[in-house]
């Protein structure tokens, strides 16, 4: 099997894609938003619950995709529950860079991050947009 | 198989980029021809001559350059009007591509001959291309859309097709060959249209290269393709318009060469072609496009359409065979294009795996979104076929897929 | 004359045409850039070695070659932006020419911001391009067009353009450099425009490559050049529209690569640029233009500004002197383009009469009818210069100039 | 001096091109049109009388153009002059086939014929519009 592809499917990322965690919609949540890629037609909505510290007390998805775009949607729900809005987005800015192959100074995430599973992804660039589908929604539901 | 069939495979070496490694490793197998076909070393040569050699704007100027340009030029428009057969070169407008053909045809179209609640017929296979520029006449006009369904073997319910003309029916646009299953459009389709004298457009995008085109004999009133699908450049599209309705639709695009006479009050237009053609066009690219027709007319298309099916019916056989493997169409009446799905992988997965092993497959929605959704599934996998794929290929793509499905099973 | 100013003329040798005999005999003096420019080696190499090497469809696949088709394209982009100096990368749309960039313009922002009896302003010498998509508006949809009137310098009457403003002005439209008389458009016009808080597009066709172009400095709205004049391949247009207003006016043409969700009822469309590029783009043509950039860089903008604006004072005396020709516009503020006529003598005698001599120019009315009339003239003959010509042309080609007068008056 | 300006140029061509014959407006007249080449500006009216037995009595044009089109329009006038409609016909053909470079089987026009002088237009491809503007008008009155 060739190299660049068992870095990009790890076995984490198989597994999440099989059996994404967090796979659902939170009830409460007072933010969510739609996830689309157009060049492919995979799709998610994200939900989250955000309290008056700004803190992510819950958050899920659902959605169909593939498994890059699952188990990065899966994986996000993981890490960013319980986190605090502002370094939420700095594990946004640090995800995005290790996906689209500009990981050297990552500023929260680190290779024992589950997410750095993911850094596989920077060896097939068209699947960059499967990775971040998740995350522009999660930014996105972020200003909604 | 017959293997009598299929063409020399010296052919092979027309096309460069069949030579390169993929990951410096791998040798490039191509399946991704309807999505764009390579090129021909006639086509790239033919385009670096006119740059070196010939080139200036065309239609304009009386010096030499302009002469060898506009000849050129000129001399591709009758090479397409050869290859479709269409009874004028009046009839040949070169756009940018298919999909510019058919955004100017429902544009000037509506524009002369419809107005609100009138009605176009479509079908639920249509490309994007062939959907967003009459869904712009809905939203915009008060056009009416009304969608023929399919059967499970990729074709057209030809009686629901019937069903839905009125009389306000204006006009209908159908795929010549799907881009998903690879069926081919039944005449039948056209003579219900002519029988109920609506004009028909036919997305030629997919058949250009891969059926022989007599727009005399299918008796269609539109026809339109994309030259970088065709072995031809990018940047170049043909529009063919019987020559009545084109000289009575309204100009789509203004601008310099598509006018007769200018003033500050107004202009006349100029005679077609020319009325369709405003600005510069796509000269060098016209050029190659028809270098393109000439390298196929010399393989020869009945050639060409006998490898294609051939290895289609050879390749939907292997595929069919497997069980972790949901085929989508049926097995007749398909040319050069196959769609399936791997069971419980996503195509997005299967591409992947296979580009890494040199194939280039498609992935995806394949710009038919309503498609996708009818067929239930968010994306297939896609071969496509053009003249140098073999059947060595295909042994290759299938023992990459067992490999694939091993490894997603794991 | 002021040597120093020169490029070097090793330039030339990157253009292989130049080396092409015109009628066998004599040496090809290409006096036609505003027509259309010639290609150095490096696009002609690339769009060779893109097809070669690295050729399949943008966007749409997940594979190697559509991973490198799709950088290619992008990475064009990104040249096309740092080149005009746009904020963003989403502001720069890929078109098939300039010609399609005003089309594109004029249509969807009158169908966000416009209604019958809104105004536009336009100049008296505008090109054809920038006529007729406005005059589309005038016949379809009552839109109201004033011209600005000019002087006998070829420049705008900036007094009578402020007076044309009125509560009802949605746009302005004006060429940045006059494609007749080679004058500069004034940063005032468009400080008119600003301050009256009136989008303005600049027609860029003959400035792209013959000025500094930064779309911020020059606070314009829109912005449209093509490639095949800024010494890239043919088939490719550039439209600059500043994100605002991009993002709030409607697409323009459907297809694939514009959308977002598609189903039988509806479609959301792309984000910016996409949204504005329906079907297959001119790929490897937005590559050599980018390429062409890369090359215009290494020569280096201000260079070239230099050279052109010196070889064209020097013609412009050249020619002053001469007591059988007419000179149309003044002798400043001008690049690049002379126009004349030779007293009793037809632009197209003395054009067919220079062809034969290996000089190439162009005669007839350059798509500007109007601004003929108003001359008073029904063609000009016009020199336009390139990066590659140089003093000596110009000297052979007033000497054929004699010639040719002789010729006609004997 | 070249060649091929030569053979465009000729005397009889230079000669008309200054002075044009049978410059006017026919009065009266029953037949006219309107000739204009967009790729130039270059643009000519042209009226003429054809009388009840098919003989085109009088013909004149007006306009303005290069050399080649007032030339050709000022010969095509003296040479239909006084002709049937079906001899005029086959002179356009003859003519139209000699500029545009098939000039193998004239039916009625000779290298007599001063017509004979426009065929140095074959050699500027670009040019066969200027010498077949007049001509085309011709044509196209017929059927007004
Ligand atoms: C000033 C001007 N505007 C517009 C155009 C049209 O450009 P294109 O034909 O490349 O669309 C031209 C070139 O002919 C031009 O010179
Ligand atoms: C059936 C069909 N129609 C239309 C198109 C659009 O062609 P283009 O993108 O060349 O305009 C395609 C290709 O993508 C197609 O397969």
């Amino acid at each position: 099997m060739n190299d660049l592809i068992n870095e990009l499917y790890q076995e984490i990322i198989l597994d999440h894609g099989r059996e994404p965690r967090n796979f659902g919609e939170c009830d409460p949540h007072n933010k969510s938003a739609d996830g689309h890629n157009p060049l492919c037609g995979d799709n998610l909505k994200l939900t989250f619950l955000l309290n008056k510290d700004d803190i992510i007390e819950d958050i899920k998805f659902t959605g169909e995709g593939c498994a890059i775009s699952l188990a990065s949607a899966s994986l996000m729900t993981e890490k960013l529950k319980g986190k605090k809005i502002d370094i939420a987005e700095e594990i946004f800015n640090d995800f995005t860079n290790l996906v689209s192959g500009t990981s050297e100074d990552l500023k929260v995430l680190s290779e024992e991050d589950s997410l750095y599973a993911l850094k596989g992804v920077g060896g097939f660039p068209m699947r960059v947009k499967c990775a971040t589908m998740a995350w522009h929604a999660f930014k996105s539901a972020l200003k909604s | 198989m017959d293997k009598s069939k299929f063409l020399n495979q010296n052919i092979r070496n027309d096309f460069p980029i069949l030579s390169k490694k993929i990951l410096e490793k791998n040798n490039l197998i191509y399946f991704d021809t309807a999505a764009s076909s390579q090129k021909p070393n006639t086509v790239i040569n033919e385009t670096n001559d006119f740059y070196q050699n010939h080139y200036s704007n065309v239609s304009r100027g009386v010096h030499t350059l302009s002469v060898e340009s506009t000849f050129r030029y000129e001399d591709a428009r009758k090479k397409v009007q050869k290859f479709i057969n269409a009874k004028s070169e009046n009839e040949i407008i070169f756009t940018k591509s298919a999909t510019e053909g058919i955004n100017l045809i429902a544009q000037t179209f509506y524009e002369k001959y419809m107005q609100k609640g009138d009605e176009v017929i479509l079908s639920l296979m249509e490309h994007h291309s062939n959907l967003i520029p009459w869904f712009f006449l809905r939203d915009k006009y008060g056009v009416v859309i009304k969608f023929a369904k399919i059967n499970q073997y990729g074709e057209i319910d030809y009686n629901h097709f019937e069903s839905l003309f009125t009389d306000k029916t204006k006009i209908v646009s159908l795929t010549h060959l799907s881009n998903v299953f690879g069926t081919e459009l039944d005449k039948k389709a056209i003579k219900i249209c002519n029988d109920k004298k609506v004009p028909i457009l036919l997305d030629g995008c997919q058949s250009a290269a891969h059926l022989k085109i007599d727009v005399q004999q299918l008796e269609c009133d539109f026809f339109v393709f994309s030259g970088h699908k065709t072995y031809g450049p990018a940047g170049i599209g043909v529009l063919y318009g019987v020559e009545e309705l084109l000289s009575e639709m309204p100009p789509y695009q203004g601008g310099g060469g598509m006018i007769g006479e200018v003033s500050l009050e107004g202009a006349s237009y100029a005679d077609l072609p020319a009325k369709y053609e405003a600005g510069t066009p796509p000269l060098v690219e016209a050029h190659g496009l028809g270098v393109a027709i000439d390298y196929m007319n010399n393989i020869g298309i009945e050639k060409i359409i006998a490898h294609e099916t051939e290895l289609t019916k050879y390749a939907f056989n292997k595929l069919n065979e497997l069980d972790f493997v949901e085929m989508h169409g049926g097995e007749n009446n398909r040319n050069s294009i196959i769609s399936f799905n791997l069971k419980n992988v996503h195509s997005h997965e299967v591409s992947s795996f296979l580009d890494v092993e040199g194939i280039a497959i498609r992935a995806g929605h394949h710009c038919c979104q309503p498609l996708m959704k009818h067929l239930g599934v968010n994306s297939t996998a896609r071969l496509s076929f053009g003249i140098y794929n073999t059947v060595d290929e295909v042994d290759k793509f299938i023992e990459a897929l067992h490999k694939c499905k091993e490894f997603f099973n794991k």
